[in-house]
């Protein structure tokens, strides 16, 4: 068959979300890829500099449907950093149990994709239920189901639903449990095994060189968590260990974040656990100072950084975005080329892209 | 298909890491002072392993290789446009995973002319934020091997994070 | 008493009860117009034309019976499904039978559906496509006996074996489809349906080759090509008894040749959209999909005849009975596996088919060769 | 910490995760039922968190409009209402259609009266339908049900039109956190009290003779409200600030001084200016938008 170019996107079952990979073909063989993205850019950069410092926080829950909260508690983290806001420790407590909530909530929904990806169905229904057990715990707390616009400038919203602490330690109990299973499940498989070992590998210097952030950063055996490495929030007092996996193939990027979710259930009994009493929540001034804030987080997706300009009124002057994906998509070609059509669902579906955090 | 990759050890930033050891930010602006003198006009250390430096358009390129080279500052993180009255500044931040530094590289143009080096060879993962930049900015990168709009159609006529933007049809 | 021969009785019995009416319309008649009727009443009263009659009935009867197993297949493995993923299944429509009429529901909406052809398809083949697809699944069907009087055959003897090699036919019909699946994708004009059509068309002539080594097995070991030879053969001990491999190799290839969930390969989902099945819509893409689970069906039909004994078992059930309740069983097996397993990649496909499954297949035949002359069988 | 990895045996080509199926299977199908709920005759459970449509309590309102100021989509709107107990009131609508649930309006409203419920199925087949109006909204017992979370305190709050300056409520306070601030072009002082370090004694209540000062609860207020600057040298003294004030947090006072000599050599009414009580503003900015002199500034806020 003559080489030919096929473009997967932008209505694709691969692509979750609407971006568009053009890949030429030889038979089945890749030869050359190409990402494009921007059909769902809303332009969120420009909408923030309408709205006031607190008005910004539903809008940057629209970021990434995966874990919304983890992109508003960045821009919280970024607008306390411009303002010079204290938080209360109970709400730093709450807020790290909550992201690491939403991370698992987030692999989980990349295991239900990936797997229906490489065509287990059954992966999509066992792992979209037991995210369901988060999901309910995040809406006790907050009081939505997606979008939780939880986080505030200078705490939290609410205080914890009674009975918080019991329900999260029996989530994070039932979760390491079937994790278990989804271990067995999938590892157990060799058809699975067949789909991932040696699939899309990314070399440990390409990774770093092209900025790809996150678990496929860490699967390619760079040990690099923000989380441990530039300590935000009340990491340092956790205990927990960032995940690596010298491979670099779709099968390491799988086993670290199979491992991260084990690691962000420790995290959640610890930050529950820890927890102190007192104050969540602290007025934020209205009007932020003439200067610049920096927020760096460890995404569910990997490295999420808002950079804030702030000039003395109640509206942020200009707030920019760096969106893990939108940099490690851009180094699909190096991971596609080699290998065969069927691969592009298992290497894109092992990068968890989130298109709404790509195009901003 | 490409071959397996090696296991490597986990941590692999050994050969820089014996550069720079203690109070890493004083060293950093003191190797970006002596390298460049002429044309690092500003510097503050921001908190614990962040540092702002300011340099001047013309050496962006040759300070980024420096970093990246000399310095062991592997990870671009983000690069950011900010509109102001008078300037543009691009913001440069710039990453070290073996130190757990970071650097806000701040470099700025006049209006009449936005255009600075691309950093693309320095770090691949430059080329789309540099598009991105342009894109929304307007922001012309020299030397960039593809400089064209990303996110928003090839013939939309606007760079709509200008502040003089109010709205295209 | 055969299904021939019921047939043969019931339009005898339909012939006279007419002929009746018309005999005597034609004695009230003038005398001209009445011979007409009486010959008219002699020629359908004819040996030639009620046995006519009789085939096409026991056709009719053959494939109401397949199209009810197909809506049980439809239904019983969503069922199945659902239930393996933590959920309900078809439930609502036809709730007090377990959701049976949720296929006819989603039946009627296929019909109602508009039909577009792409502009730039190859209409006649975009149109042949199904038409071949269907129609060789149904000659497929129409060899299969399910009991041992229950087949499509021409004569009232009890003790005939009905179309000689009907199980070499069966083969030959069943490996026409992957013919209609290329020229679907081709002519679809897209480039999905292309390489589905082309996966399709390699994965099923790798396994085609290991198929019919196994099956070659079992005609060794019946001394027949017929499925009534067969299946008489196998009245003391079942074929998957000492041709286990052979079984094991031959349902992995049936799930192959019917294109199911390891090896959907050309029309996996996330990578191909729907493989060649992309353009289809309405009726059309219903055909495909009703022929996919009558495939499902005839398959499961071959290894029950081939492996499984056939119609024979306790004798408080009849034959069709029994041959239907052991389709079901192997169906099901299939369905379980392809809800268990993620779908493998083009090479790895054709590598389990000639590294895996051939040597398999041989080493079936060996063992075959070695009972024959021995002379277990 | 790296990872062995684990290659599956010749059981996992099929076996393994077809048991595992087998279980679930058997879970579901024997031993129990599956984990679905089947929506319109089952409901999920939601908690009483959860955010759904509005509702208003409208004796709690005091018609601020601060939950439109801060909501980001500008789905909320003021109506005018002749309400038979309340007389004329101005009540807030939400459209349903824009609202994105962020809960911003419950959380900046002064006086905790708009609340969400668990009630989400809001769909309609018209755009106008989704547009809820206060008397739509309007649910006066919603929010004694409702467990309220930010806390409140008895503070006393001043009544200016009462007051005498007598200065009696400044003595009494043990903590000292009444001062007596002097009104400028008036003549009188006002007490300012520091609510942030106020204690509920409640001895200035006691007190005070007028009985201007008086115990009301307060909720705690989340956000920095923008505070309204008042210019007197613009000031007409016309009042309209007065009268939009949703908190009566503005009074008019008399400027002894400024009387105009009639034509029959009569003291006429003397001049009026408007005095600020910020410790019951909310910040909603009416008074600034009342103002048409500009004798009032308050930055941030939109007219």
């Amino acid at each position: 068959m003559a080489e030919m170019w096929i473009n997967m996107g932008p209505q694709h079952p691969m692509t979750h979300g609407l971006w568009n990979l053009r890949v030429k073909v030889d038979g089945e063989t890749i030869v050359d890829a190409q990402p494009e993205v921007g059909y769902l850019h809303r332009g969120i950069e420009k909408l923030v500099e309408g709205r006031t410092y607190t008005q910004v926080i539903p809008i940057t829950d629209r970021l990434c449907y995966g874990s919304s909260l983890t992109w508003s508690h960045l821009y919280c983290l970024t607008a306390e950093n411009l303002m010079g806001v204290e938080v209360p420790p109970r709400a730093e407590y709450i807020r790290v149990a909550a992201i690491e909530m939403q991370r698992i909530a987030s692999h989980l929904m990349w295991l239900a994709a990936y797997s229906t990806d490489l065509g287990l169905m059954l992966g999509f229904l066992y792992t979209m239920r037991d995210r369901e057990v988060f999901i309910d715990i995040l809406q006790a707390l907050s009081g939505s189901r997606l979008t939780y616009n939880y986080p505030r400038i200078g705490g939290v919203a609410h205080d914890v639903p009674p009975n918080f602490e019991r329900d999260t330690l029996r989530a994070c109990n039932y979760m390491e449990k079937k994790l278990k299973e989804y271990e067995d499940l999938f590892e157990g498989s060799k058809v699975f095994m067949m789909r991932n070992v040696d699939v899309g590998l990314l070399k440990k210097e390409d990774a770093m060189n092209l900025g790809v952030t996150g678990p496929p950063l860490r699967a390619s055996g760079v040990k690099y968590d923000l989380r441990k490495d530039m300590p935000y929030s009340v990491y340092p007092e956790l205990d927990f260990e960032p995940v690596t996996h010298p491979d670099g193939d779709c099968y390491a990027r799988y086993r670290v974040r199979m491992d991260e979710m084990y690691e962000s259930c420790k995290i959640i009994r610890q930050a529950v656990q820890k927890m102190p009493k007192g104050k969540w929540r602290v007025v934020a001034p209205r009007n932020g100072p003439v200067g610049t804030g920096l927020g760096r987080v460890e995404d569910p997706r990997g490295e999420g950084v808002m950079y804030i300009v702030g000039d003395g009124t109640d509206r942020p002057y200009r707030l920019k975005i760096r969106s893990p994906i939108f940099v490690t998509v851009s180094a699909a070609p190096k991971m596609l080329i080699g290998y065969k059509m069927a691969d592009v669902v298992a290497i894109m579906g092992g990068l968890d892209m989130c298109i709404g955090e790509t195009d901003r | 298909m490409a071959e397996r990759g090696k296991s490597v050890p986990a941590q692999g930033m050994d050969k820089t890491l014996s550069r720079v050891d203690d109070v890493p930010e004083e060293k950093l602006i003191r190797a970006l002072l002596d390298n460049f003198p002429n044309t690092v006009t500003d510097f503050k250390k921001l908190g614990k392993g962040v540092v702002r430096a300011s340099i001047e358009r013309r050496d962006i390129h040759k300070a980024c290789l420096f970093l990246k080279d000399s310095l062991g500052f592997e990870h671009l993180s983000m690069i950011s446009a900010v509109e102001y009255d008078n300037r543009f500044e691009i913001v440069y931040h710039v990453a070290s995973w073996g130190h757990n530094l970071l650097l806000e590289l701040i470099t700025t143009t006049p209006k009449d002319d936005p255009s600075v080096d691309s950093v693309s060879s320095v770090w691949g993962g430059a080329d789309w934020q540099e598009r991105e930049s342009y894109d929304l900015m307007g922001i012309k990168f020299n030397n960039h091997p593809k400089l064209e709009r990303i996110l928003l159609p090839q013939d939309y006529l606007y760079h709509p994070l200008r502040k003089d933007f109010k709205g295209g049809d | 008493m055969n299904l021939f021969d019921f047939c043969y009785g019931l339009i005898h019995w339909l012939v006279d009860l007419i002929n009746n009416i018309w005999y005597r319309l034609g004695d009230w008649l003038p005398w001209w117009f009445g011979d007409f009727f009486t010959g008219v009443g002699d020629f359908a009263r004819s040996h030639g034309h009620i046995a006519v009659m009789a085939i096409l009935l026991e056709v009719l009867i053959i494939i109401i019976i397949a199209l009810i197993n197909v809506l049980n297949f439809i239904w019983l493995d969503r069922k199945f499904m659902g239930r393996m993923f933590d959920f309900y299944g078809p439930y609502y429509v036809g709730y007090r039978i377990g959701g049976w009429l949720q296929n006819l529901a989603d039946g009627i909406k296929l019909f109602v559906k508009e039909i577009i052809t792409p502009a730039k398809a190859d209409k006649l083949g975009f149109l042949l496509a199904p038409i071949i697809y269907v129609g060789s699944s149904f000659l497929a069907l129409a060899t299969i006996p399910l009991g041992r009087q229950f087949y499509i055959g021409t004569n009232a003897d009890p003790l005939s074996t009905g179309v000689e090699a009907s199980a070499l036919i069966a083969f030959a019909f069943f490996a026409i489809a992957p013919f209609s699946i290329l020229i679907a994708g081709w002519s679809s004009n897209n480039k999905y349906t292309l390489i589905g059509g082309m996966r399709s068309a390699a994965q099923m002539m790798s396994y085609e080759i290991p198929m019919l080594l196994t099956v070659a097995s079992v005609f060794l070991m019946a001394g027949s090509f017929g499925f009534m030879g067969i299946v008489d053969a196998q009245h003391d001990i079942w074929f998957g008894i000492p041709l286990f491999i052979g079984l094991v190799t031959f349902i992995i290839c049936l799930a192959a040749e019917v294109e199911i969930q390891p090896f959907d390969l050309p029309e996996a989902e996330a990578e191909l959209v729907e493989g060649w099945t992309t353009e289809y819509c309405g009726m059309r893409f219903g055909l495909f999909m009703m022929t996919g689970y009558l495939r499902g069906y005839i398959g499961g039909a071959l290894a029950t005849a081939l492996f499984l004994g056939g119609w024979h078992g306790p004798a408080f059930l009849p034959d069709p009975i029994w041959f239907l309740i052991k389709a079901y069983i192997v169906f099901v097996l299939i369905e379980w596996a392809r809800w268990s397993l993620p779908r493998v990649r083009v090479d790895q496909i054709l590598n389990i088919g000639w590294k895996r499954l051939l040597p398999m297949a041989i080493l079936n035949l060996m063992i075959a060769v070695l009972l024959k002359t021995a002379g277990w069988f | 910490m790296a990872q062995k990895r684990k290659i599956p045996g010749s059981g996992g080509i099929v076996i393994r995760p077809m048991i595992r199926t087998g279980k679930q299977f058997v879970n579901s199908f024997i031993k129990g039922k599956p984990n679905t709920i089947l929506y319109p005759y089952q409901i999920l459970d939601l908690p009483p968190t959860y955010r759904g449509k509005h509702t208003l309590d409208f004796n709690r309102c005091i018609g601020c409009g601060n939950c439109i100021q801060i909501c980001p989509n500008d789905c909320m709107w003021m109506e005018k209402l002749e309400d038979p107990e309340l007389g004329k009131i101005e009540r807030p609508g939400v459209d349903m259609g824009r609202c994105l649930f962020c809960g911003l309006c419950v959380e900046v409203c002064p006086t905790v009266a708009i609340h969400h419920t668990v009630e989400f199925e809001l769909a309609d087949y018209k755009r106008d339908k989704l547009r809820y109006g206060p008397k739509e909204l309007r649910d006066d017992k919603f929010a004694d049900k409702f467990k309220e979370e930010r806390t409140k305190q008895r503070l006393p709050v001043l009544d200016m039109s009462k007051c005498t300056s007598c200065e009696k409520c400044a003595g009494a306070c043990p903590e000292m956190v009444i001062a007596m601030m002097p009104i400028e072009n008036v003549g009188r002082s006002k007490p300012e009290i520091n609510l942030a370090k106020c204690t509920s004694c409640e001895k200035c209540v006691i007190v005070c003779p007028e009985k201007a000062l008086e115990m009301k609860e307060i909720y705690e207020s989340y956000f920095e409200m923008p505070e309204p600057k008042f210019l007197l040298k613009d000031c007409t003294g016309c009042g309209a600030c007065a009268k939009a004030c949703p908190a009566d947090a503005i009074y008019m006072l008399e400027m002894p001084g400024t009387e105009k000599i009639l034509k029959d050599g009569k003291k006429g009414k003397p001049k009026k200016r408007a005095v600020f009580v910020l410790e019951k503003c909310v910040g909603c900015g009416k008074c600034f938008r009342a103002c048409k002199f500009e004798a009032i500034e308050m930055p941030g806020v939109r007219k």
